[in-house]
């Protein structure tokens, strides 16, 4: 019993620390830390001590019965949340020390982190859109705290966020006014009494309320600028945590809620393909970006696209590839997110052509920063391989073969934005104007090396996520999963031994890299990138010579006609139509006292008119 | 009959100066028409045919002999009403004509859209 | 001598009030400001100290002796109870407000004003007679005339002139509305009329119908007739833009409902309502979208909310009116909230204008902390009391199967979302120049901040206005049981 | 353009209405709470003018609304025209013989006008009419004289306490019988001038009230700067 009164307490502990920093902020500056510290850990570590089922705690809000609790699904999410959450936390204390409105920030901050709480806590419809609600508008506030000239990638976030959590609520009002219940339990076996119709269409809103956190292509144009505006540490939770309520979301849709959807149903075969076209188009987008917290947030989109692949094609391989993707991309994303964010903590700069050279400025970031790329690349012996080693052999097996192409396509040409981004910003010569440059304090790179090590763990022992995901799928609904610590099987009976393998790439790997470096060493020469020396040329003052410009001019060119049709383009030209329209309709309202009395009578002799009509009787 | 027409004649005469007149003045006339022709309508509602005022100043008098005093009550409610809406709309003008210097209602659009 | 308190106090302590004041004027200035809120607290205790009474029996206050239908009543049922007790309270927060706020002569004019826009409005829900609904609707229009054109600029003239003309062609329409119902019934009491109106012809009982649509519905806000509204909201002093969007308008929509609910038989109009409210909701949502100033955009968001209020009625479940109810109460408490906030923001920065805010959020960080608090409450979101309104709405529309309706009004939440956000954004925009260093007095913070506390702890508990709306959909829906106490048994 | 469309929706909005009308014939007897006032006026108020024991004790609260909708005119203009109190700009008085005739009847209609208020429960009139008598002597005045004044300090204060004794009259009716506004005074006998127990009083109050709120509105409108 004392456990169930867990979450309940965990919650209020949560959101009392966020209003808790608010107040403290405004009060006793001094303490702010030492509050902020103490709200986020708590929780977590209450949260790591919750049980995987911890039953359900019933109660009634505004006439709706409620519940709470946990169970192996959530549980696996919940942790997420409360690892990354704490890292990130501990990182913007360094990250945001000379920033203003710090108690607006962690106000928001702590306020995101404890609805996600709530969101995997639900166990009811309403509180789940409850706390999804909170979780938009908290992460909105947080988009837009940098205040940009142009406010357009906060609006445009909400906007999006709005129109998923609307469809979101549409769904769950449709569904009440059948089941008079607001239960997940409830649901799950009310959903096939339905007919078809009604099924698909409660579906398909739920998947796009939960499609728009996850950035799923079409819906996803609001993502790479809201990324690219939030301050880095909250990106990292962003991307790395905030995205995943969207994947939780859906894993909770495509399992429990669909019943009646059997694998290979058109509407997950749909969005099996959705998954594919975002990650293919996402990595094609990140390669031409020229600011790297974008090009993350389109490798992000990339990567959610193939976790949906793996929800949507749901065989028990692909589901557990997929949340293992997930889990690795909580984990990869926010640690990168907060590599950059190191970078441009001390530079000021995430313009990939403006940087250059860092790496003896800011090794451990470089080394962070290295490591997720890997991961990223899906290149053993990290774990981004593991999962997509899982994916694809999940796509073979169930004979999605144009997805498979697909798919690795998308992930080969993710080495090249990968390859861009730390070549860039790291490698290269380097420059007088980043001499001063330093190393981030110690709560900035702790938690991106623990991150860091952590990849390097999951690459080595999958199965230390094998296992809660194994449980987290039976509650899905699937049978035992087999796993193991450190081998990964295949349909046809070959095992791939992790370890081993991955020591062996790991010695080939240090030699080359004592290699390189032995050889490099010897024949750099410092040139300015601002040297003139440029054969007989004379260039213009204001040349950004850095051979980062035009990194993939070609390919660029080549695949220029392709990318002239831009989803963007679609939905700016609708809003702005939209409020071009709004902006004549509000000429009714002329100004003239005579014709708003005519608009009086006009009506009162219309309704009498038309009175048949309108109320039945003709008078 | 001719009663009821002549009121709702003179309430659409007010309306209709309230919505062409130009003149702030002849607007506001044109609101107190109205009130004029809804007064006389509720008067003439409540009159019975060959009735008296409802008062018992004589003992002969009967509660027969009298017409419905209900209207006329309301009606003198509903006049005072009609003057309040009157002076205030007054000074509300004498405050326009003040700050924009004409009573033409269509130069005084500055609250639009 | 028992102190024993009645429902008629709530229009004769405010009256008394506005006829003191003058004398009180002769001899302090400082009575002047003290008495309306001295007045609001004692009327704020004495509907909390009725407000179980009436919710366990309704309370039929006869004023003179006579019994209905001859004399006037007073109903204080649970739909009253609720609603008054909202305007006290809404009106002692605007009191506290208008304290510091209202430095302009005269005065004591202004809280006069006030005051009998308190009795007015809280006259206009009380009342049981239809023909001093009519009176106390002029009240409270007149009142508010005179407080639209208080700051004495042209555009308060103007927009004083426009609600006046409006207004007259709703007072018009209701008293021709009431003739007409007279000279069929021959009786005033609402509940009388309502038991006679079966030998009403339909169709002269639907022309009624309409002439009191037309004419509440100016008050109320209906789309074509509601003109006047945002020049109205947007022209008056700040704490008046927030007793309109709080106080008048809830007034007149509950005259509205009273006469269709009680005196007609809904389910003619319901449809023809539902219809109208999303119309009104779009319209406005959509002409906000593009506002200059921050107050005229506040305005237009109030009609929105309240087409969506009378969707919510025009459902004629009894959730659906629950919803209403809750809308009303919430609304109420989150725009008076974002009208006192948007008053200092535009007093300070000097500016009317939106883009003439920039950054004041930076420099007022608790007005623009509780602007942003009501931005986000309005548009629905949780946890605060707008998500419960909305939410409740949108069940009720769900269930009566509107999913159609479902995606208007959530699309106009979208429209909502983006100009309301824009200004938030916009209020912590880049640092504010040329602005004097002066602090926000603290009764204005203690008046925001004890309505963003309602709105929060409505938000996370709900069950508390919930509760106390439900009996009063019942109220309204059951037409015999109002019927029968009405007309104290007769 | 403006005009048509006018005219033609007031056209069809007139055809309605004339339409309804005659569905309700005129001067027939429809009397219904009418005929119960109609019939024990007198023994219940010892008002013999129906119209009044209804304006002031039946529907009392009706009158006190009013009451409150003419001080509400008053302190609306005193609102709106606050700063544009200035002296009279008529520079010149009437002829002699309007001066004289008016200085000759404004005692008397002075006095006319209280007769009226007084006697409402008696004769057709009270305290609005008698009222509106009063502010139209005092109007006569004004136009007849240049530098006519009326006290401003005194109108108020009789505003103000002509209305609280209205509403104490009321909150008495409270206190010592069942409901606001109850007449707690002998009903008298009919048709004598001290009957129908507080209708007189509340009668003269608002006379009084009438009276000054009407000076005051007519004294705030002429006296405005243009």
């Amino acid at each position: 019993m004392d456990q169930l009164l867990n979450i309940p307490a965990i919650l209020a502990i949560a959101f009392a620390g966020s209003i808790l920093v608010f107040i403290t902020h405004s009060v006793f500056p001094k303490l702010r830390t030492a509050i902020i510290l103490i709200f986020t850990i708590l929780p977590a570590y209450l949260v790591w001590q919750l049980p995987a089922d911890s039953g359900l705690v019933h109660f009634t809000l505004g006439g709706f019965d409620l519940s709470w609790g946990t169970n192996a699904y959530s549980r696996l999410f919940s942790l997420l949340i409360a690892g990354i959450g704490v890292l990130a936390t501990i990182y913007s204390i360094s990250f945001m020390k000379k920033r203003s409105r710090l108690g607006f920030f962690y106000l928001a901050f702590l306020t995101t982190i404890s609805a996600m709480y709530g969101i995997v806590f639900s166990q009811d419809l309403l509180s789940l859109f409850f706390f999804w609600e909170i979780m938009t508008w908290a992460s909105f506030l947080l988009v837009i705290y940098y205040s940009f000239e142009d406010q357009k990638a906060g609006i445009r976030y909400f906007v999006f966020s709005a129109i998923g959590a609307y469809s979101l609520l549409t769904a769950i009002v449709y569904l009440y006014s059948f089941t008079g219940d607001l239960s997940l339990a409830a649901t799950f076996k009310v959903i096939p009494e339905l007919d078809t119709t009604q099924i698909t269409f409660i579906t398909i809103l739920f998947l796009l309320g939960f499609g728009v956190k996850s950035a799923l292509m079409p819906v996803h144009v609001w993502a790479p600028d809201a990324y690219r505006s939030a301050p880095s540490p909250f990106t990292a939770l962003f991307s790395g945590v905030l995205s995943k309520m969207g994947v939780f979301g859906m894993g909770l849709v495509l399992f429990k809620f669909m019943g009646g959807l059997e694998q290979g149903h058109i509407i997950r075969e749909i969005l099996a393909w959705l998954g594919g076209i975002t990650a293919l188009l996402a990595t094609f987008y990140a390669i031409f970006q020229t600011d790297a917290k974008k090009l993350l947030a389109y490798s992000s989109i990339a990567q959610l696209g193939y976790i949906t692949i793996g929800l949507a094609v749901g065989t028990p391989m692909s589901v557990m590839a997929a949340i293992f993707l997930a889990l690795m991309h909580g984990i990869f994303k926010s640690m990168l997110f907060m590599g950059i964010g190191s970078v441009f903590l001390q530079t000021g700069s995430l313009d990939l052509n403006e940087l250059t050279g860092l790496i003896r400025r800011m090794p451990l970031s470089f080394v962070t920063v290295l490591m997720g790329i890997i991961t990223v690349a899906g290149v053993p012996p990290l774990g981004g391989f593991v999962g997509k080693w899982l994916l694809y052999e999940s796509l073979i097996t169930s004979e999605h073969y144009f997805l498979v192409a697909v798919t690795f396509i998308s992930s080969t040409a993710a080495f090249l934005y990968l390859y861009r981004l730390i070549f860039s910003i790291f490698l290269g010569q380097e420059e007088k104007e980043f001499d001063h440059i330093k190393e981030v304090p110690w709560p900035m790179w702790v938690p991106m090396l623990i991150l860091a090590s952590l990849t390097m763990l999951t690459g080595l022992m999958p199965g230390l996520f094998f296992e809660p995901i194994a449980e987290a799928m039976k509650f899905l609904g699937f049978q035992q999963v087999n796993w193991e610590m450190s081998v990964l099987f295949n349909t046809w009976g070959n095992q791939i031994d992790l370890l081993a393998m991955s020591t062996s790439i790991f010695s080939v790997f240090l030699l080359g890299l004592a290699f390189i470096t032995w050889k490099n060493y010897k024949t750099t020469r410092y040139v300015t990138t601002k040297d003139i020396h440029t054969s007989g040329e004379i260039p213009t003052e204001n040349e950004n010579l850095t051979y980062a410009v035009d990194f993939y001019r070609p390919f660029e060119r080549a695949a220029a006609p392709v990318f002239k049709y831009k989803v963007t383009h679609f939905y700016e030209s609708f809003a702005e139509n939209a409020e071009h329209l709004f902006d004549l309709l509000r000429h009714v309202y002329t100004g003239n006292a005579q014709t708003y009395a005519l608009y009086v009578v006009i009506f009162l002799v219309l309704l009498i008119v038309f009175s048949g009509w309108i109320f039945g009787i003709q008078i | 009959m001719i009663y009821y027409i002549t009121s709702i004649a003179l309430i659409l005469i007010g309306m209709y100066a309230v919505l062409v007149k130009k003149n702030l003045i002849k607007m506001i006339i044109g609101l107190s028409l109205v009130d004029g022709g809804l007064h006389l309508l509720f008067i003439a509602i409540g009159y019975v045919d060959n009735k008296t005022a409802p008062i018992f100043s004589k003992e002969s008098l009967t509660a027969a002999d009298m017409v419905d005093p209900i209207p006329q009550a309301l009606v003198l409610t509903a006049i005072v009403i009609g003057l309040a809406v009157t002076a205030v709309a007054l000074a509300i003008i004498i405050r326009l004509y003040d700050h924009h210097k004409t009573l033409n209602v269509n130069k005084i659009r500055e609250l639009k859209w | 001598m028992e102190l024993n308190f009645s429902p008629v106090h709530f229009i004769a302590v405010p009256l008394f009030a506005a006829f003191l004041l003058p004398l009180l004027g002769r001899v302090s200035q400082k009575l002047v400001t003290l008495v309306p809120g001295v007045v609001l607290l004692y009327l704020s205790v004495v509907a909390i100290t009725l407000f179980p009474q009436a919710y366990d029996t309704p309370i039929v206050e006869i004023i003179a002796g006579w019994r209905p239908p001859f004399g006037i009543t007073l109903v204080f049922g649970p739909l009253a109870a609720f609603l008054v007790t909202m305007i006290t309270l809404i009106g002692f927060v605007v009191w506290l407000y208008s304290y510091r706020f209202i430095i302009r002569e005269p005065l004591e004019k202004y809280y006069m004003l006030f005051m009998l826009l308190i009795a007015g409005s809280t006259g206009i829900i009380l009342t049981g007679d239809i023909f001093n609904l009519f009176v106390f609707l002029e009240i409270t229009a007149i009142a508010a005339y005179s407080l639209t054109a208080f700051l004495r600029d042209h555009n308060g003239a103007e927009a004083a002139f426009k609600y006046l003309l409006i207004g007259s062609f709703a007072s018009a329409f209701v008293l021709l509305a009431i003739v007409i119902l007279y000279a069929n019934v021959g009786t005033l009491n609402m509940a009388d009329i309502a038991l006679r109106m079966g030998d009403v012809p339909d169709k002269i009982k639907l022309t009624i119908m309409i002439l009191f649509i037309v004419g509440l519905g100016i008050e109320a806000e209906l789309f074509p007739l509601n003109g006047w509204a945002p020049d109205a909201y947007s022209q008056a002093p700040s704490p008046i833009g927030a007793v309109f969007a709080g106080i008048v308008v809830k007034a007149a929509v509950y005259a509205l409902m009273r006469v269709l609910f009680t005196l007609f038989d809904l389910p003619t109009s319901s449809h023809f309502l539902v219809v109208m409210g999303t119309i009104t909701l779009l319209v406005a949502e959509m002409s906000a979208m593009r506002q200059q100033q921050i107050k005229r955009m506040l305005a237009f968001s109030s009609i929105g909310q309240m087409g969506l209020v009378l969707v919510a009625f025009g459902l004629g479940t009894k959730e659906g009116i629950a919803a209403a109810l809750f809308l009303m109460f919430s609304h109420a408490v989150i725009k008076t909230m974002l009208f006192f906030s948007a008053g200092y923001l535009v007093f300070f920065s000097g500016h009317k204008n939106i883009s003439d805010l920039e950054g004041m959020g930076r420099e007022k960080p608790w007005t623009g902390f509780f602007f942003s608090l009501g931005a986000l409450a309005i548009i629905g979101l949780p946890p605060f009391s707008g998500f419960w309104a909305k939410f409740y709405l949108l069940v009720s529309a769900a269930n009566a199967s509107h999913i159609f309706l479902i995606a208007l009004i959530l699309f106009s939440a979208i429209i909502e979302a983006v100009y309301y956000l824009r200004v938030v954004g916009r209020l912590y925009f880049k640092k504010f120049n040329d602005i004097e260093i002066r602090k926000t007095p603290f009764t204005g913070l203690l008046a925001m901040g004890i309505l963003a506390i309602v709105t929060l702890v409505i938000g996370v508990y709900p069950d508390f206005i919930h509760e106390l709306v439900l009996p009063a959909a019942n109220e309204l829906l059951d037409k015999a049981a109002y019927l029968q106490y009405a007309m104290i048994g007769q | 353009m403006r005009k048509i469309i006018t005219f033609l929706f007031l056209a069809i909005l007139g055809y309605y209405m004339v339409n309804l009308m005659n569905q309700i014939p005129f001067g027939e007897d429809r009397m219904n709470v009418g005929r119960y006032y109609l019939e024990n006026t007198v023994s219940e108020t010892g008002s013999v003018n129906t119209v009044t024991s209804i304006v002031v004790s039946y529907r009392g609260f009706d009158t006190l609304g009013e009451v409150t909708v003419l001080f509400l005119a008053a302190t609306g203009l005193g609102a709106i025209l606050f700063d544009k109190r200035g002296k009279k700009r008529r520079k010149q008085h009437a002829s002699s013989l309007v001066r004289t005739t008016s200085k000759l009847l404004y005692p008397l209609i002075v006095l006319l006008g209280a007769y009226v208020f007084v006697h409402g429960h008696l004769t057709p009139g009270g305290g609005f009419q008698g009222g509106a008598i009063i502010a139209t002597g005092v109007l006569m005045m004004y136009m007849s004289y240049r530098k006519f004044e009326t006290n401003h300090k005194a109108l108020t204060i009789i505003e103000s306490v002509a209305g609280l004794t209205f509403i104490t009259l009321g909150m008495t009716g409270l206190i010592l019988g069942q409901t606001f506004l109850e007449n707690f005074l002998p009903l008298g006998t009919p048709n004598t001038l001290l009957s129908a127990g507080i209708i007189p009083i509340i009668y003269s109050a608002v006379g009084f009230k009438v009276g000054a709120e009407l000076t005051g509105v007519l004294d705030t409108l002429l006296k405005t700067i243009r």
